[in-house]
């Protein structure tokens, strides 16, 4: 028996480290992967929430966000291959201007 | 009642159509084309209403041809529909019909002008809103003509609007009818608030209801008033006629169209299709007497010292729409319409033939630089004659009836006698300028420096207005309006105009009580002491007529160096009048000055430059500072966005917590 | 019993690798550590009872979606993390702010009665999720394959080699 | 106490496995040396033992005993875990591998597997797609541009060809309707028009998925003729240039690992697993559907070095262009019959 604010508390801290990745890494892929790791403790946050109300809306839920978060993953890393193809570097301090 | 179908909205519609192709396409017509184009819709408007007219025994009067729905709010509604008796039968007959001769004259009288099509176009839609304004089935439409007249006429006062003074006078009139446009939308509104209808047949409707404010002053005396104002901007009464002389820079057929035949008796005919209010608001009526009368008065005056042939027939006109004016306010609508339509034939010939001098003259308007013409343009000189003489009103001609009309009304049921008196000097004051304008025109020795016509060949005049050098007769085109309009002024009057309105105005007579007490003294009971007072007054009339005729012989004609001293002798009274009462720039003083003076210094520099330029230059200078701060936020750095967002995100869940612990 | 202490356990595992994640400097490191916290919270759904979830999260997220991560780490050779002060506000202001975030989170989801959850008390095994996906949810589904279409074509769009579309843009 | 009975049940399961699958590897080595040489008309291994038999162990020695070397330019950490994320996966998902129906021992009802979970295949499946990752970071540690690329096209490799033969299982578990190994086992039994198996290779059109299977399966493990990573002639050996030794070795059984998985899955989805004649005697009639099931998977591994001794390496390009735009159209059209087939007989 564990309590539900037990998994939400987890859902929390994870993600905490998600945003705390973007707001301290450079690098845009960790930062993307910081965006992953909220996502995925949204998802777990939705999951717990389905079994503490009997409703598997939740999980259908949790499908559409992968749904979502591959779509952005293939799209954002796309991104990333040409903001790396047109200025050489990765880290986002350096990627701040719109034209170069 | 199955009354045939008129196609009411087909008549206003066909000038519309015309206006419209001439103005869309006609720059590429040829001249032929547009002309064309102009008179076929013209005339086809002609000849609906003819069909109407023919189809009269058939007719019940008041036809209404319901239209389409326009504006719905709540219990308001107001319809395009239109709206035909047998007051709006003349109009429609006089408008469409002398303006179809207009058209006519005009094809001959700007043939050479590089405005043809604009001109025409401009003329047509004059006809359109001209006609809306007289078959409306309600105020509102009614205004849509009105305003749209209005419209019209600034554009053709303008026409030459390379030159100042035509674009000054067109301004001027816009503005001075838009005073007059405020009273009658305040008359409006007023209607809206009391009656909840500007339905013609409505408001008369509930207007029958309510007693006649003969003692105290009320709601219907404030609509008749201000239904005046909208009349006196209109149809240029005192205080508001000095629009119209200036008018004259316009081509001389809009002078004839617009601002003698039609446009400028809109008000009179506003007055009389209103008719049912004044009745039961005598004060309104008594101001639109009085109005009507002084206006006569003075525009006439005017006229004796004027020397620009249309200034003198512009300030006939004024003078002749106060005849107007002075019929309907005492209560004798009929006679009132009928010196319009008898006024339409005559005045529009005056114009016309004017316009045939100017044009043989190849512009002059100078009477002083005329004379003698009467060898040279014969045609033109007995239309005028013609005219002249109705105006005057000496009998048979029209406008000997329709004045005399007025005048015996006004003797025999006006509040009081001076209105009959002034209307009498002013006949008297007509005939003399009118017969001092044909002669200064047309008798004596030629005082102007153009060749006469048998030497036109070789004339120096080539740069003149209208191309044609010496004096000559007009074109045919010209000349066949003039001799319609001439028969129309010599026969005009003997159509019993007032007998064929009676109706319209008779049913509410009766129902008035005032009026039904004059009705019975005067009409019923006396009616043999009547005829034999009636038969005094037109000897009276037509003697002040053959005096001012025989006046302006003895001073124009016999010694021609009279007038000079009697101006002389009289100084600053016919400085006076030569300079018009000095009315413009008393205006000038009293109104326009402050208002320029206050516009420049409150409104512009006071209110738009200090107050609203500010307040929109610091809002954007504040915007601009502040974009400049926030500026920083967007500093490109992914990391300090998230930052904004995280903290964003704290703050809406600080709230949403606060709120649920409270 | 059991049941707390393995969630105690996958939980461990998990922050323990989202922190790493944070504290790690070369993203390949980065990216095997998230790996790890896919896997167990994958776990963690399993003990949730959504197994078909938990499979499915191995199979997309760690399975397709990190070696997409790794497969591009790899492909632009990126390496070690510069240390660049790039902006003071996502110290200044987004750190407090997310503590802040977090003690209102903690706080909110601790003072509010919760149930208890039970393994297998929600079982979403394959077939329930599958009914529900294809009738109720139908439509989303369907809106989710375009917009996965529009993301391949993106993706190839915005990956594709510069030089054609680079010509075009400058004259 | 049925606890600790379980656990003990699990640990010897877990234990007797391991050393059949790790036995069973080193003697795949031997077998396809063996004919591999004889298919290249030589003899293969004979020094060790009778017939070469010998030669597994002497290889493990060998593995065991040469000094491990670790090039110094290369990312340590991962260099060291790559082989160690390669061979765990590997043997990992040989724990949902069913081979035989559940045996009587000691009272106990054993299942012949180590675990059975409702959704089996899926998990298979997590955990074949997870071991990309030993082979990707293996490439990309090893800071060599062979290694690296070797790792790029394994990666690339395995995502796409993940997809047809994920959608080429689809049609089994439509026939099947769970993911139940064991479920989809029992789903096979009988015979139908009296002597076909009712196994999935022979039902509903599945040859066409079993081929598409068979092909993804060639390039989910990176052998001939999808061997790019490694292929020798162009990249030296791929992913593991850099590794000797040990680590060498854990590769090299995570492959063959692999295979025996990917045989064993072939043989339980479409060759009816451990369905099959059975005859004589009660303790007979236990052993022989593992012997089926074995025998299946024998001649699924044969297959496999057949086709390694006949068939020559493709291109790169042609490798992509078939898996993309041949097998995943094909899967997907297989996939809608399928389906179509089972609405309409339903």
């Amino acid at each position: 028996m564990v309590p539900l604010s037990y998994y939400l508390v987890l859902s929390a801290i994870l993600f905490a480290c998600g945003v705390m990745g973007f707001l301290l890494k450079r690098n845009i892929i960790t930062i993307f992967m910081s965006i992953e790791l909220m996502l995925n403790a949204v998802n777990l946050s939705f999951v717990a929430f389905a079994s503490q109300w009997h409703a598997l809306s939740g999980q259908i839920f949790v499908f559409f966000v992968m749904v979502v978060a591959a779509a952005e993953a293939a799209v954002g890393l796309a991104i990333i291959i040409s903001v790396y193809r047109t200025r050489d570097t990765l880290n986002v301090d350096r990627v701040n201007l719109l034209k170069l | 009642m199955n009354s045939p179908n008129l196609f009411l909205w087909l008549i206003p519609l066909l000038p519309l159509v015309g206006a419209a192709v001439n103005g869309f396409f006609g720059r590429s017509f040829s001249k032929k084309t547009v002309a064309g184009v102009a008179l076929l819709f013209s005339g086809a408007a002609f000849l609906l209403a003819l069909r109407v007219l023919l189809s009269l025994a058939s007719l019940t009067f008041p036809y209404v041809e319901p239209g389409i729905s326009w504006i719905r709010s709540g219990t308001f509604h107001v319809n395009f529909a239109f709206y035909l008796d047998q007051l709006s039968l003349v109009m429609l007959m006089v408008v469409t019909g002398v303006g179809f001769l207009i058209h006519i004259y005009s094809v001959g009288y700007m043939w050479d002008d590089d405005g043809f099509y604009r001109f025409f176009s401009y003329l047509n839609l004059f006809m359109f809103f001209m006609l809306m304004l007289i078959l409306a089935n309600n105020y509102l439409v009614m205004f849509i003509g009105w305003e749209g007249v209005g419209l019209a006429s600034y554009l053709l006062i303008g026409f030459y609007f390379l030159k100042d003074s035509a674009a000054a006078a067109g301004k001027k009139a816009f503005i001075t009818n838009r005073i007059g446009d405020f009273g009658f939308l305040i008359a409006l509104f007023l209607m809206i608030q009391h009656f909840g209808s500007l339905d013609y047949q409505k408001v008369f409707a509930i207007v029958s209801q309510l007693p006649a404010e003969t003692v105290t002053t009320g709601v219907l005396t404030a609509i008749g008033i201000l239904l005046m104002v909208g009349a006196a901007g209109k149809s240029a009464q005192l205080p508001l006629y000095v629009w119209l002389p200036d008018a004259m820079e316009g081509p001389t057929p809009v002078s004839a169209l617009i601002h003698a035949a039609t446009m400028v008796t809109a008000g009179v005919y506003m007055v009389a299709r209103s008719h049912a209010i004044f009745d039961r608001a005598p004060t309104a009526l008594l101001v639109v007497a009085i109005v009507g009368t002084l206006t006569a008065l003075f525009a006439a005056t005017i006229g004796i010292a004027q020397t620009d042939i249309k200034k003198v027939l512009a300030y006939s006109t004024v003078s002749q729409l106060g005849y107007m004016f002075m019929a309907c306010g005492v209560a004798a609508y009929s006679a009132g319409i009928f010196h319009l339509m008898t006024h339409a034939f005559f005045k529009g010939l005056l114009f016309l033939a004017s316009g045939s001098v100017i044009h043989a003259l190849s512009g002059e308007q100078d009477m002083r630089q005329m004379g003698g013409l009467r060898k040279k343009i014969p045609w033109t000189f007995w239309t005028m004659f013609a005219g002249t003489v109705a105006i005057a009103g000496i009998p048979p001609f029209a406008g000997f009836w329709s004045k005399d009309e007025i005048l015996w009304r006004a003797y025999s049921q006006g509040p009081s006698k001076i209105i009959w008196a002034l209307g009498l000097l002013t006949a008297f004051i007509t005939s003399f300028y009118m017969f001092r304008l044909l002669f200064m025109t047309f008798f004596g020795e030629y005082r102007g420096k153009l060749e006469s016509g048998e030497h036109g060949h070789d004339s120096h005049g080539h740069d003149s207005g209208h191309g044609h050098g010496g004096i000559h007769e007009s074109p045919a085109l010209m000349l066949v309006p003039l001799v319609i309009l001439a028969i129309l002024s010599v026969g005009g009057g003997f159509i019993n105009a007032p007998k064929f309105l009676a109706p319209v105005f008779q049913t509410e007579a009766i129902a008035s009580g005032a009026e039904a007490h004059a009705l019975t003294a005067t009409g019923v009971a006396d009616e043999a002491a009547d005829k034999s007072t009636e038969f005094r007054l037109q000897l009276s009339s037509v003697g002040v007529a053959l005096l001012g005729a025989f006046l302006a012989w003895v001073l124009y004609l016999k010694s021609p160096h009279l007038p000079g001293q009697i101006a002389d002798s009289l100084g600053g009274l016919y400085r006076t009048v030569s300079n018009k009462y000095y009315v413009d720039e008393f205006y000038n003083l009293v109104l326009i000055a402050p208002l320029i003076a206050m516009s420049r210094n409150w409104l512009w520099k006071g209110i738009d430059q200090g107050f609203i330029d500010t307040v929109i230059n610091d809002s954007a200078e504040a915007t601009g500072d502040a974009g400049g701060a926030l500026r920083r936020m967007q500093s490109g750095n992914l990391r300090s966005y998230a930052a904004w967002l995280t903290a964003g995100a704290a703050v809406v869940l600080a709230y949403m917590v606060w709120l649920g612990v409270h | 019993m059991l049941h707390l202490i393995l969630f105690l356990a996958f939980g461990a595992i998990c922050i323990a690798g989202a922190v790493n994640l944070l504290l790690q400097t070369h993203p390949i490191q980065s990216a095997l550590s998230l790996i790890v916290v896919m896997a167990a919270l994958a776990a963690e759904y399993v003990l949730l009872g959504a197994e078909f979830v938990a499979a499915v999260q191995v199979i997309v997220y760690a399975g397709a979606i990190m070696v997409l991560f790794v497969f591009v780490i790899m492909l632009l050779n990126a390496g070690e993390e510069e240390r660049s002060a790039g902006s003071h506000i996502a110290m200044l202001l987004g750190v407090p702010s997310l503590l802040l975030l977090g003690v209102l989170l903690t706080w909110a989801v601790t003072h509010h009665p919760s149930d208890s959850v039970n393994v297998g008390s929600l079982y979403g095994d394959p077939k329930t999720i599958g009914r529900l996906l294809f009738n109720q949810y139908l439509l989303p589904f369907e809106i989710t394959s375009l917009l996965i279409l529009i993301a391949i074509m993106g993706a190839v769009v915005l990956a594709s080699k510069p030089e054609t579309s680079a010509s075009g843009k400058e004259n | 106490m049925s606890f600790w009975i379980y656990i003990l049940a699990a640990v010897i399961k877990i234990a007797l496995m391991l050393f059949i699958l790790l036995t069973a590897v080193a003697y795949i080595v031997w077998l396809e040396r063996k004919v591999v040489g004889r298919i290249q008309n030589r003899w293969g291994p004979t020094r060790v033992g009778p017939f070469g038999l010998l030669q597994p162990a002497a290889d493990g020695i060998k593995f065991i005993l040469k000094e491990d070397l670790t090039p110094p330019h290369v990312y340590k950490p991962i260099f060291i875990a790559a082989p160690i994320i390669a061979v765990v996966f590997a043997l990992t998902s040989i724990a949902l591998i069913p081979f035989g129906n559940a045996v009587r021992i000691l009272g106990y009802n054993v299942p012949l597997q180590i675990t059975d979970v409702n959704t089996g295949l899926l998990i298979v499946l997590g955990i074949t797609s997870m071991g990309v990752y030993g082979i990707a970071l293996a490439g990309w540690s090893s800071n060599n541009k062979y290694s690296m690329l070797g790792g790029l096209r394994a990666s690339a490799q395995m995502i796409s060809y993940e997809l047809s033969l994920g959608l080429s299982l689809i049609g089994v578990l439509i026939l099947a309707g769970t993911f139940s190994l064991r479920g989809i086992v029992t789903s096979q039994g009988g015979h139908s028009l009296g002597f076909i198996p009712n196994w999935n290779i022979f039902r509903g059109g599945q040859i066409v998925a079993f081929f598409i299977y068979l092909t993804s399966a060639y390039a989910e493990t990176n052998r001939i003729p999808f061997d790019m990573p490694e292929a020798e002639t162009e990249l030296v050996a791929g992913y593991h240039t850099e590794y000797s030794a040990m680590k060498f070795a854990m590769f090299f059984m995570a492959e063959y690992a692999n295979m025996v998985t990917v045989a064993c899955l072939a043989t339980l989805l479409f060759l009816g697993g451990w369905n099959g004649p059975l005859f004589g005697p009660p303790l007979l009639q236990v052993v022989l559907p593992v012997l089926w099931f074995f025998l299946k998977v024998f001649a699924f591994i044969f297959l496999y070095i057949w086709v390694r001794g006949t068939m020559p390496r493709l291109r790169y390009d042609q490798l992509m262009a078939f898996g993309w735009k041949f097998l995943l159209p094909l899967s997907l059209v297989n996939l809608i019959i399928t389906a179509f087939v089972v609405a309409v007989r339903a």
